[in-house]
């Protein structure tokens, strides 16, 4: 950083209107479905993956419409046990995964200081695909062929003698559609967090939201190719008389809880991890200083989603195995509270160093610390094998996992809701709305969820779609359902604040917050180009680094700023060491098509046209190779020896 | 910074948002006392449920204890930081350490402890040569058979008091999960295995337990009776297994009888003693003193017993008896001989 | 440095500790080995599934009277597949020369042995399904489901070596500067072989032991 | 110290770092999945022998071996940790030098978890008969 070398002049107009051209998509149908834009198509998970949360928690109101009284008519078992596999499958899968995959395209490269995602198309298909596969589950409600089994549909009653209809093949075949989009997302993060960070960003300099994101992508990886293992024998046992979960044949229910498990626990983590993340971003923004321990912030994550892979059998542990099998389990599953006790404390002494703006995002942060306190310790004691055999499978669970999964996701998406929607859209939300919102889902959240934890403790099991008026569950159920219509409400008051932002609210400014990571320091909404300049990382809080922020104005240089061409910086692994300039590709129809086909072979091979689903694996073969296919350059640029 | 947070005994303001948490517990202890009437876990009447309700409670304690930490040291922040409070910029990475990581290890590592003993105990079943009860889990009922008699009955399992029975878990189609709250926790039924388990009630009286693993469209209604009784009671309940069926004694129960046997119902129910001997449903030699009709669907009175006739569809929608076209004039008959099978 | 206690040192000194370690790798590396190991996880799941049901299903395997599978067809199998990824190295390291000629010869010898191991995977389900099949047991069906699943892998192998061929006889695809995409399906090709090295160790070699 | 290292010393040295941050994970994972499946498969089989070997045996192995990987890993961590406090304290200052500290610190706690997670599993091999349900 010496003052003696001739600095170049900030970014140049020319190098700007250079930038713009190469990077702006025009506004047009044709653009819409071509879009490679890691912004539009984040943005666009963020709405799908709303929408798919109306549509379960709209599930969930009329279920606990349905259990307000006992033995009331609202719904049959039939449709009961439609409606909570829906809810369960469609809040896991279709909101909560894409929901965090959204906030995380739209903002790892915008944090890390890149100009796009390292794979932009396998992103738009990531997207289309997710899409699809979500309607293709949904479209199953009204024909009544939804899943019915849970939405860890246990074998054997996911066969077809014991579940016969579309019921579990829509089940099977939509979860393995949809992890071809989680899948490919989960590489493009980790690829892109390790190869597109700004220079200088080296491994402990990078923001903890994008820590999380990588962990949570690992977590996917590795875990969904036991889900698809388990949906893939399940269609094969179904359609093809295959003998995997069948005892009859010599097959072993068990191994479908094994294997879903092996998926089912580390995406407990997949779901909540970013969430943490989240907490990690936001507070910075509203103590006015970082959060404490980075490096025990890193390990928390770090060891969390490792750990999560070995703890599955105590979803197990009343399935009758051998009790010292268990214990291994239990020992693992005891541990896993320490990092987050390490990462829940940190928060705490950033939160008592620090000086406290009490604004909506806040007020979440803290509402997740409640919740997510309150459901960790119900979470331990599912550790203990004999406390799991009584309340396992009871309201007691129910409570356990919506204290967990709304805590440690919900209330961290809302608070990323509020936090980023002027950098999303440029404008600011109401805050008196905001507050209101708080305030109603807080309260309907613990109205709704703390009785179960009571009747689960008094006997109530899970999954019944009525219950008896003599086992004293009468005035808890009551409660549960008056509390998620308060819920309810206070959830319409989000969608009504960010309706009311959009329309209404005032400009934002690139950084209403002071915040301290690279997002801040762009444009909002940002171009399309993100940065004008690719900024050179010099501390943990760029944002708040005046050498950072020099390095884009009068320390800018050529070889960051790269408006020749859609071009961003590729970066050494650990360390960020500038290593080229790298061209982007630009906007295609082939995702969408590779999607749409793969929509093609999934519903014919659910309505069992399997000559259509081979000509579709066909055509997924021939849009791939078209996809890839090389361009021809002269012998002389490519390098060839004559 | 340690001290800052740890040294601060002024009694902060309590704060409005922290507001519903304590009436919740309020209403926790208060729901405890009368939950009476529910087959409550936090009222156990046998040795395993009373182990794990020693544990809840020494978790419960200890939650208790760690969230009014958590929420006094958010509230000493959200009290003293904010407004004009100046940003420290310190790294209590012992502070983190000590409360995230060091109370809660030595905290978990005794837990773990306690649960192993707890678990060992769960598993310190009666002995090689106990009473053996053998539970067969169908869709959406419970078959109960005692080791050497040869009747069966359903959806009510009788057991000594003060004695520790071996109960066999079989299913005949899906996976279910037997569980008595208040006797002892669950144990599910697997598909192709066989599992065991125990119960051991302290004092004479029924316990109600349900099916706790989801089983399809009526896992709702799946529920069962345990009975403790007195030795005597139980051994003459046993003698009544190996027994036929209680005779009709009017013209109206022979009549009922006549009708189930030569009618559809003995297709797929039994009764000992006579013709009927259909296995496909529960067997009904002992129906008349039964707690509930559909395992647990509705009150077993002639009322309902006439319309799950009639139409068990209406009553508890899936389960696999179709509705009978059995004459209006007949039933009331049917009823009574039903009724009358004690 | 020739004494191992300098090695030892010099490996453990500050500035070899705080190497960067990996680095230099190209995104598409990066995504194609992220790829592999999910797909390399999902075998895993396979093959584990493989023992727990055998375990757990008796001490007679295979069940219900099948013969242990015969080893002849597998090991011609093996002999054909596992040195299949030879020539692809040959031929990435002709392109990385700029040397076309090596990546085509390369790569057609690859595809030669790869149709041949199909060819051989057909030969060994005609002779296997006189015995049984898919729906007879369980055993059935992890032997075709295993199998089959790899055979589908060794197709979708093939056809990326197949596009890599056609692209490289067009010309103007491949050279010493570009050469990243031989590299990947290279990445693919050589799981498909390791993993075929564990199914035969699963499927055909410990129900012998 | 004072020699500058090769590439093969260097490649040595961070690998050598990754034993010391995932070496723990690792032989956790080596642990977990040997002892479940000895264990839960062998006592299907309604046996407590494999291969000749008493089941606690073979249990005892599958705790006591990934015990020790992890202790080594933990070891690694501390070095690392030393090595670069002592750079650090003569005065470097550069990125890689605090990239590999932080991850030193990830390792260091990580593998005392990890070690953690593999005794409170001796601790049960010690306390349970393999096959009790």
């Amino acid at each position: 950083m010496s003052t003696t070398t001739s600095t170049p002049p900030g970014i140049g107009r020319d190098d700007l209107a250079r930038l713009a051209e190469h990077w702006d998509e025009p506004r047009s149908l044709r653009a819409w479905f071509t879009t490679v834009d890691h912004k539009k198509i984040g943005r666009r998970y963020l709405v799908t993956a709303a929408f798919f949360f109306v549509l379960a928690g709209l599930s969930a109101l009329v279920m606990r419409t349905q259990l307000a009284r006992p033995e009331s008519g609202v719904l049959s078992p039939q449709e009961y046990n439609q409606l909570f596999t829906m809810h369960g499958t469609a809040m896991i899968f279709l909101f909560a995964t894409p929901m965090l995959f959204g906030f995380g395209n739209f903002l790892v490269p915008l944090m890390i200081g890149s100009r796009d995602m390292a794979f932009p198309r396998l992103n738009a298909f990531g997207y289309w695909v997710f899409l699809f596969a979500g309607l293709f589950m949904w479209a199953s409600l009204p024909f009544g062929a939804a899943p019915n089994n849970g939405w860890f549909a246990y074998a054997p009653l996911n066969q077809d003698q014991h579940n016969p209809g579309l019921h579990m093949d829509v089940y099977a075949l939509g979860l393995l559609f949809l992890g071809i989009s989680t899948t490919s997302g989960a590489i493009n993060f980790i690829v892109t967090a390790l190869k597109l960070r700004a220079p200088g960003m080296s491994l402990n300099r990078v923001p903890l939201f994008v820590w999380a994101i990588v962990a949570t992508a690992f977590m996917v990886v590795f875990a969904l190719p036991a889900l698809n293992t388990d949906n893939a024998l399940l269609f094969l046992d179904r359609r093809f008389d295959t003998h995997f979960f069948d005892p009859g044949g010599g097959g072993n229910v068990l191994l479908w809880q094994h294997l879903f498990w092996i998926f089912g626990h580390p995406d407990v983590y997949i779901i909540v991890m970013p969430g943490l993340g989240i907490v990690s971003a936001v507070l910075p923004a509203f103590t006015r200083r970082g959060v404490v321990g980075y490096p025990l912030i890193v390990l928390a994550i770090v060891a969390i989603s490792i750990v999560s892979f070995g703890v599955w059998v105590h979803h197990m542990f009343a399935t009758g195995l051998p009790q010292l099998s268990y214990s291994f389990f239990s020992a693992a599953s005891t541990i896993i509270t320490i990092p987050s006790g390490i990462q829940i404390f940190a928060w705490l002494a950033t939160m008592m160093l620090g000086r406290l703006v009490l604004r909506t995002p806040l007020l979440f942060v803290i509402g997740f610390i409640v919740t997510f306190v309150l459901g960790g310790f119900t979470g331990a004691m599912f550790a203990l094998t004999a406390f799991d055999q009584q309340v396992t499978d009871s309201y007691f669970v129910v409570a356990h996992f919506h204290y967990v999964l709304l805590g440690g996701a919900l209330f961290p998406i809302l608070a990323g809701i509020y936090f980023w929607l002027p950098k999303i859209t440029g404008r600011m939300y109401h805050e008196g709305l905001g507050r209101w919102a708080f305030w109603l889902v807080f309260t309907g959240m613990h109205v709704t969820f703390f009785p179960m934890h009571l009747y689960g403790l008094f006997g109530m099991p899970r999954r019944v779609y009525t219950y008896r008026s003599d086992l004293g569950w009468d005035v808890g159920n009551l409660i549960s359902s008056i509390g998620s219509y308060v819920l309810a409400l206070g959830l319409l008051l989000v969608l009504i604040g960010v309706v009311h932002a959009i329309r209404r609210g005032r400009p934002a400014g690139p950084d209403p917050w002071a915040g301290d990571s690279l997002e801040w320091s762009a444009a909002s909404p940002p171009e399309a180009y993100n940065f004008p300049v690719i900024p050179r990382v010099h501390s943990l809080h760029p944002t708040w680094d005046e050498r950072t922020a020099e390095s884009t104005t009068t320390g800018a240089t050529k070889d960051r700023i790269l408006s020749e061409g859609k071009r961003t910086l590729f970066t050494s692994e650990l360390d960020a060491r500038p290593e080229r300039a790298a061209q982007m590709p630009e906007p295609s129809f082939k995702p969408l098509v590779l999607a749409g086909v793969l929509l093609v072979f999934f519903t014919a091979l659910l309505l069992g046209a399997y000559p259509v689903a081979v000509a579709a694996v066909l055509a997924v073969a021939a849009t791939i190779a078209a996809w890839l296919w090389p361009p021809r350059r002269p012998d002389e640029e490519i390098g060839i020896a004559s | 910074m340690e001290t800052t947070a740890q040294t601060s005994s002024r009694p902060a303001r309590r704060q409005r948002r922290f507001r519903p948490v304590l009436p919740l517990l309020s209403v926790l202890l208060l729901l405890a006392g009368c939950s009476g009437e529910s087959p409550s876990a936090l009222n156990p009447q046998g040795a395993g449920a009373a182990r794990v309700n020693g544990l809840w409670w020494l978790l419960f304690w200890i939650s208790v204890a760690v969230f009014a930490e958590v929420m006094a040291l958010l509230a000493w922040a959200l009290v003293f930081r904010r407004g004009g409070a100046r940003v420290r910029h310190g790294q209590p990475v012992r502070f983190v350490t000590v409360a995230g990581a060091g109370l809660p290890f030595i905290i978990l590592v005794a837990v773990y402890g306690v649960g192993l003993r707890d678990l060992a105990a769960l598993g310190a079943g009666p002995g090689r040569d106990a009473l053996t009860v053998e539970v067969i889990g169908h869709q959406w009922w419970w078959e109960v058979r005692y080791a050497g008699r040869s009747g069966a009955t359903a959806n009510e399992i009788h057991i000594p008091v003060g004695e520790r029975v071996k109960v066999r878990l079989r299913t005949n189609d899906v996976l279910h999960s037997f569980w008595v709250p208040q006797l002892m926790p669950k144990t599910d039924l697997i598909s192709g295995e066989t599992r065991e388990t125990w119960l051991e009630a302290r004092q004479a009286g029924s316990y109600r337990g349900q099916c706790a693993e989801y089983c399809g469209t009526q896992h709702a209604h799946m529920a069962f009776l345990v009975v403790a009784q007195p030795r005597a009671d139980f051994d003459a309940f046993l003698d009544r297994l190996d027994a036929p069926a209680r005779a009709p004694q009017t013209d109206a129960e022979r009549r009922g009888q006549q009708t189930f046997v030569q009618g559809t119902c003995a297709a797929c129910h039994s009764i000992r003693g006579t013709g009927a001997q259909g296995r496909v449903g529960p067997d009904l030699s002992n129906v008349g003193s039964r707690w509930s009709i559909g395992a647990g669907a509705v009150p077993n009175d002639a009322g309902h017993l006439g319309g799950w006739i009639a139409n068990s569809q209406t009553v508890k929608p899936g389960n696999a008896m179709p509705p009978q076209p059995v004459d209006a004039a007949r039933l009331p008959d049917l009823i009574a001989y039903l009724r009358s099978l004690e | 440095m020739t004494d191992r206690g300098g090695v030892v040192a010099a490996a453990t000194g500050v500035e070899a500790l705080t190497t960067e370690e990996p680095v230099g790798r190209p995104t598409g590396w990066w995504g194609m080995v992220m790829f592999v190991a999910t797909e390399a996880t999902l075998f895993a799941c396979l093959l584990g599934s493989y023992f727990y049901l055998r375990f757990q299903h008796g001490p007679v395997w295979p069940p219900d009277g099948i013969d242990k599978p015969k080893l002849l067809i597998p090991l011609v199998m093996t002999g054909v597949l596992v040195p299949s990824s030879l020539p692809v190295v040959w031929a990435e390291h002709g392109i990385r020369r700029g040397q076309r000629w090596r990546l085509r010869a390369g790569l057609a010898a690859t595809l030669v042995m790869g149709l041949s191991f199909m060819a051989l995977l057909v030969i060994e389900y005609r002779e296997d399904l006189t015995h049984f099949t898919m729906t007879t047991n369980v055993y059935g069906s992890l032997f075709y489901v295993i199998t089959g699943f790899h055979g589908l892998h060794v197709s979708v192998g093939l056809a990326m070596i197949g596009w890599l061929l056609a692209a490289s006889l067009r010309g103007g695809s491949f050279g010493s500067h570009r050469h990243e995409r031989v590299r990947n399906a290279a990445i693919y090709w050589h799981f498909v072989d390791t993993v075929w090295v564990a199914i035969l160790f699963t499927i055909y070699l410990s129900p012998r032991l | 110290m004072t020699a500058r290292p090769g590439p093969h010393a260097r490649l040595t040295g961070g690998l050598l770092l990754w034993y010391g941050v995932l070496g723990g994970a690792a032989a956790w994972a080596v642990h977990l999945i040997a002892a479940w499946s000895l264990d839960e498969l062998a006592c299907a089989a309604k046996s407590e022998r494999i291969a000749g070997v008493p089941l606690w045996q073979a249990l005892s192995v599958a705790v006591f071996v990934p015990g020790v990987a992890t202790v080594g890993s933990l070891l690694v961590a501390t070095l690392v940790l030393r090595r670069t406090g002592q750079a650090r304290a003569a005065g470097a200052h550069d990125r890689a030098l605090e990239r590999s500290r932080m991850l030193a610190v990830v390792g260091v706690w990580a593998n005392l978890l990890f070690l953690t997670i593999i005794a409170l599993g001796g601790v049960a091999v010690l306390v349970f008969p393999p096959c009790q349900g």
